[in-house]
């Protein structure tokens, strides 16, 4: 009753400056955000860093990025619900030492011990979920909980060694699977970088197309709403836990071929990361805001921001400052278009 | 040809003075040199993934040569594979790669060297009294890297004690060792490793530690329970605040590297590289190339060559 | 048979040191509107939460055609047919007014995609959307996939309201679905309830405003510190005496049927 | 009017278990589950723990807890206001890093070098506060930003050196003040753990007693409502932060007292314990409830946990797998005593 | 000089797309109780929230005693006398009655302790707190120290319009303040609003409910598509007059005040 002045009218009787108009069009399409950002990084750092823009360069961004990317989308499920999975990393660490341990040492067949990786994160996913929803323990306290569990697993399963790449190639060679390679005009893609593309764009459909996805964002937004519209907050929380346990699984497989070796050692930092990824993304820590795209773009921003001060030679003490500045900017940013609606 | 040859030297962290030396030490001779020199380095230590990414971006800012402290000597052996594909001379500093091999040479530390020669320095030191020593093992972190064991192990034999599996710590049954502690090789964790240790035993004599930061928390939690003279600390590093405080008996005994020399020998050898394609060669019975180590005290002990304070104070660095 | 369509006895729940609901009974007849009132904190909200299965009583039973029940979530209170308009409307802010209105029971494609991948009907569920809040003539929207956040505290109550009527199928419960109307969007909501009650379902209403109790109920059921204290008939009582027994200023002669 | 039953009544005809009586106990006096915590583990530890009980020992675990309580009382009163602070930890090194390099390495006065570093963590508070307040960005993601920064700036500042012990002792021994004890019948405390029970105690005061601590429990309440209730939300918020810098910076002289050096390399970790030490304390993470007394036990049972363990010999995986579990035991207990509520 | 204690000239806001309020004029007279109704999503609730600082319009002045004013915030608000209930009432959950009857005025203590330290004089808190709500007579709450979240909806309403009974000074804006009451309760706000009018001081009322609106609004301020459509005077139109202009089914004759 009130909407009786559109949009297309107001265009005309309100007079905009080119930012607010930028504002403007950024608030109607706001998962155009990150994409902007990204655009806007690379060109910066094509003009200033030496060999930045090569397709050897440009492949190799989407090949660092494709094991954070997949976790990303693990840690948006689970942010989406307005939760927090600061265990992500530990899942991936542990579900890759258990392929090693049972791939490469134990002589368990390759199919079968990536199998068992698998569902070790999957596991995984279900203690998370079911901490969070019978013991009703905030997610951020869960997964702290569990991180220090996880990583005490990952330290007596692998006695803290590195299984080898050759030895690998030598028992299991389809554990690095998701590191070959296939070239496409220059640009060299790995297969860890299309099952990274692959779990997002299976998010996408899930969370926009089915009633899986509805539920999610509606647990997101108001749990307590949710419940009394007859949602089952917590089976549906459970699934989203395990989900993102099967994603680290996954992950964990595509670290294998990424690194080469299983390396007890990788990926400590690959938890925060990944928040950063989807924050930058521009995923509301709050639940049931934003878009699965988001933390795909969030993550290769970050990995281009990382390229390009590397390639500049900064000393790694201006790559963390920068990667400070670029967290807070990035959500300052998205803070901004979102005024004009409050 | 006129593009100046450019380096890469990529350490664990850049936090610890030791990798910052030789950072420091490689732009230094860099300059001296014509080569441009790119430093890169691990957020955290164990930290892998951030090396690789080094390397990739090394590779492809098209680099000559790269001078690499392997966080995971295993892991990065693909990377560093790929590297010499592209026809970039790698150099292993400090750690040797797991196989050694794997890298075109290895400029390092003999860490199970510095370890024995304290190891067999405290056991000297002690003379008779080494039979019933009580020994706290104070090593870095839970993840255990080569460097530690090795540091670790080293001692174990220098003092006469049987190491079993030389991979691992843990597994000797000397009574004399009262236990391990992990210090994340800080001051704080240095401390609070040494106050658990002297809980377990009161009648510790003898305390091994990684580094000379851990070695200060030692000191300053035996200095509060009024133990600091009962006790002798021996530490590998030979830093300039370690050097001293050995001229100050915190420590009694430091081995000491040389991260500049390290890094100067790693770019001579990629200006060479750059210039005529020869390859540096192994010192003789090793699968490296030793950079050297010293011990560094101010109470010599028969049979186990060492240098004064004084003399290691001209050599130390950070 | 007892010839209710629910029934509850001896509810009781305590919340740490509150007693919000003291051994109430309850009963529905079918085809009836029964208004609940009473005081503020007499416990009205617990007392139909309880009903429809958002909060478990401590003790007492619930009966649905005079068959034991226990619904330990509002969905299994809804899949038995009961449907609830919360004082709170368990609205998700994010969504889409159509979305809200499925909620939690989507509705899928009929073909493969539908069957075998669970995309949803995006289409028909909009339509059918449209159709309720237009029948309902509470709509001033036009945008069915308008954010439910954008709307006015009415526009809520009204999609609220809506979705309830529409999916009901045993019993339609409304906490205090006018208090937010204004008065042409109240009596839009009294008509669709005297609209429900002709399509034979039986409907709950509470309600603190007396005309509107007057004007539609079938029988008033009163609340009164946890528990029921009388059912009248709105054409045997006044309205004074109906809030003289709300308030505690007199008793009602004749004992709770 | 419906309270018709006091609870004196209702516990004449409710019969109850030991344990139902338990649960009532706690949930009316919920600051007693960390005390209860900590009694028991105490206890347990004290039958299984050689010398565990010993007054050296005890005192040693407040010696050692006293630092990252500390930062555990600033935490806290960010929490309070539902955000969180990551920098804690980074706040504090830095701080320490001023002190030790204008006191000792630039000659200044120590009084001056104490008064700047104790700024710094000052004005540390202060950017996040201003970044939470002017630019809306959550306290997460503004913290995850600066703890960045601010780590940049450690590196930068120190060189990556420590200043030892020995260089303080004759350079500026008041920055080691903190680490002088004294006896008081075979316990040993350092002037460090008073520091700890004096911040508590000012909290205690200034949260229960005046109008800013008000304020502060209904910001974290909810933030719309106090707005609208006329509250200052910006300027509580900014004080809020600015306080907890303030915390950290005389954390930061207290560590200096603790480890004995100016170290840019220890307490990595401590954000995170300061983070376990508040949830175990009983602080909710949602902002608005919980006792600030809360965090001191909890910093207290973690020191116990690990104290003990230590005591027993255990490796150190299985230190981090009991204390994955504490987090989520002492939690659950919480959710526990509290569903006699909901 | 106006004559007008509050005057609010040409407000506009917008959210988005969406205009909320598209030059609204609003004024109030000394001493009088003003009703602002409308049909929901009209834009009453933001016209208040306008005028009490809780929102900064894009365009439009306000004056308060014919001086141009600026409400940053509803603090600002406040310190000029002008005290509002809103919809959401702005209670915290977690803090007692008591707190919240204080919040952002508290009192200290007169000793040094309060004049140097800041403490609170809780004692005086709760003694003036519980005269208040006696005052109102709304109150069956025994403990003032009782948290609010454990209070039903209609004893938190309470709770919020004696607040803003207790403190205002030279405005008093209610909205809704009797949709989550019961009978005898809204009756006791009512009597409340005729207290606070006898005092000397204008209130402004939103409601829907339009018995009450006619029985004590001194004039009638009719809100239509974000806008003041007409001024009327309760003792020269019919209620049924007022809801014909509310939802444009009838045009108002004269020209609004
Ligand atoms: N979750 C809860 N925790 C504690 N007490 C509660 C809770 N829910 C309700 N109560 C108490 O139970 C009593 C009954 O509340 P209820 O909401 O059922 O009343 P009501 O009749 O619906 O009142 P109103 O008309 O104001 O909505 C009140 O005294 C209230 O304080
Ligand atoms: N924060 C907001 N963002 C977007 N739209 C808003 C916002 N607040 C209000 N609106 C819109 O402004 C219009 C006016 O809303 P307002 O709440 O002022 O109406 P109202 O007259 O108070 O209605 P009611 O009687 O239902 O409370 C509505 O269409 C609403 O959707
Ligand atoms: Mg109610
Ligand atoms: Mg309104």
């Amino acid at each position: 009753m009130s909407q009786t002045t559109p949009a297309e009218v107001a265009q005309f009787h309100v007079r905009r400056t080119p930012l607010e108009s930028l504002q403007h069009f950024l608030h109607r399409y706001p998962t155009m955000v990150p994409v902007l950002v990204l655009i806007v990084s690379v060109i910066g750092f094509g003009l200033v860093a030496p060999n930045f823009l090569s397709p050897f360069n440009l492949s190799l961004i989407l090949q660092q990025v494709a094991v954070v990317g997949t976790l990303a989308a693990a840690q948006s499920l689970v942010i989406l619900t307005a939760g927090i999975d600061l265990s992500v990393g530990a899942v991936m660490v542990l579900a890759s030492v258990v392929m090693g341990k049972l791939g490469v040492e134990m002589g368990v067949p390759a199919p079968l011990a990536i199998l068992a990786g698998i569902l070790c994160g999957l596991a995984a996913g279900w203690v998370n979920g079911m901490l969070v929803t019978r013991l009703r323990l905030p997610p951020f306290i869960t997964t702290l909980g569990t991180l220090n569990i996880f990583i005490a697993l990952v330290y007596y399963l692998s006695d803290r060694n590195t299984i080898r790449s050759q030895d690998i190639d030598a028992a299991a060679p389809l554990l690095k699977l998701f590191g070959n390679k296939f070239q496409a005009g220059g640009f060299v893609i790995t297969w860890g970088v299309l099952l990274m593309l692959a779990v997002f764009a299976v998010l996408y459909v899930a969370l926009n197309m089915t009633a899986w996805g509805k539920r999610v964002y509606a647990i997101g937004d108001d749990t307590e709403a949710a419940a009394l519209a007859g949602i089952q907050v917590n089976r549906v929380l459970l699934s989203v836990y395990m989900a993102a346990g099967l994603i680290c699984g996954l992950a964990a497989w595509s670290a294998i071929g990424r690194v080469g070796s299983v390396s007890p050692t990788s990926f400590a930092e690959s938890n925060l990361e990944s928040i950063t990824a989807v924050v930058i993304g521009g995923i509301s820590l709050f639940g049931g805001r934003g878009s699965i795209t988001g933390p795909l773009i969030g993550a290769i921003i970050v990995g281009v921001f990382n390229s390009g001060l590397r390639l500049l030679g900064v000393d790694v003490l201006w790559q963390l400052f920068a990667t400070g500045w670029l967290i807070i900017i990035a959500v300052a940013v998205d803070q901004w278009i979102r005024k004009i609606s409050s | 040809a006129q593009e100046p040859v450019k380096a890469c030297v990529i350490t664990k962290t850049d936090i610890n003075p030791f990798f910052v030396k030789v950072k420091e030490g490689a732009e230094a001779k860099g300059k001296e040199l014509g080569v441009q020199v790119m430093g890169y380095a691990g957020k955290i230590d164990g930290d892998h993934e951030t090396q690789q990414q080094a390397m990739e971006s090394c590779i492809a800012a098209g680099v000559k040569g790269i001078l690499l402290i392997a966080s995971d000597p295993k892991a990065i052996v693909p990377a560093v594979e790929q590297a010499k594909a592209q026809g970039i001379l790698v150099i292993a500093l400090d750690t040797p790669l797991e196989p050694a091999t794997a890298a075109d040479a290895t400029f390092a530390t003999d860490n199970f060297e510095a370890g024995r020669l304290i190891g067999a320095w405290a056991k000297g030191h002690m003379g008779d009294k080494a039979a019933d020593a009580h020994i706290a093992m104070l090593n870095i972190n839970a993840t255990q890297p080569s460097v530690d064991v090795l540091r670790n192990q080293g001692f174990v034999e220098g003092f006469g004690m049987d190491p079993k599996d030389k991979s691992k710590y843990g597994d000797e049954d000397d009574k004399r060792i009262v236990g391990q502690e992990y210090t994340d090789g800080n001051e704080e964790g240095g401390r609070r490793a040494m106050e658990a240790m002297f809980q377990r035993d009161p009648s510790i004599n003898v305390v091994h530690t990684i580094n000379e930061p851990a070695a200060a928390g030692a000191y300053e939690a035996l200095k509060s329970f009024g133990k600091e003279k009962d006790v002798t600390i021996v530490s590998v590093d030979g830093g300039c605040p370690g050097v001293r405080n050995v001229k100050e008996g915190v420590i009694g005994a430091t081995s000491q590297q040389y991260p500049f020399k390290m890094a100067e020998m790693g770019i001579e050898a990629i200006a060479a590289f750059a210039k005529d394609g020869t390859r540096p060669k192994a010192t003789e019975g090793l699968d490296f190339v030793n950079t050297g180590v010293q011990l560094v005290t101010d109470q010599p002990v028969e049979g186990v060559p060492s240098i004064t304070s004084d003399e290691g104070l001209k050599l130390c660095w950070g | 048979m007892s010839g209710y369509v629910l029934e509850a006895r001896g509810l009781t729940k305590r919340y740490g040191r509150v007693t919000a609901m003291d051994g109430a009974d309850f009963d529905l007849r079918p085809g009836e509107i029964l208004a609940v009132i009473g005081d503020n904190g007499a416990g009205k909200s617990t007392l139909i939460k309880a009903l429809s299965g958002a909060v478990q009583p401590d003790e007492g039973d619930l009966l649905l055609d005079g068959k034991p029940v226990r619904f330990a979530s509002p969905l299994e209170a809804r899949q038995a047919g009961i449907e609830t308009v919360y004082q709170t409307l368990a609205l998700s802010p994010a969504l889409s007014i159509s979305d809200n209105m499925f909620m939690g029971r989507e509705l899928r494609r009929g073909d493969l995609l539908g069957r075998w991948l669970g995309i949803l009907d995006r289409a028909r569920m909009d339509r059918i959307a449209r159709e309720k809040l237009t029948e309902l003539g509470l709509m001033t929207i036009q945008n069915i996939g308008q954010k439910v956040e954008t709307l006015s505290g009415g526009q809520r109550q009204g999609i609220a309201v809506a979705r309830a009527a529409a999916f009901g199928s045993r019993v339609v419960i409304l906490d205090e679905p006018t208090a937010a109307l204004g008065v042409k969007e109240s009596r839009r909501v009294l008509d669709l309830i005297l609209d429900v009650r002709s399509r034979g379902l039986p409907i709950v209403l509470i309600s603190h405003n007396m005309p509107h109790v007057f004007e539609i109920a079938d029988r008033i059921h009163i609340h009164r510190l946890g528990r029921r204290l009388c059912v009248i008939n709105p054409r045997e009582h006044s309205m004074s005496d109906a809030v003289a027994y709300m308030t505690g200023a007199k008793m009602p002669e004749g004992v709770a049927a």
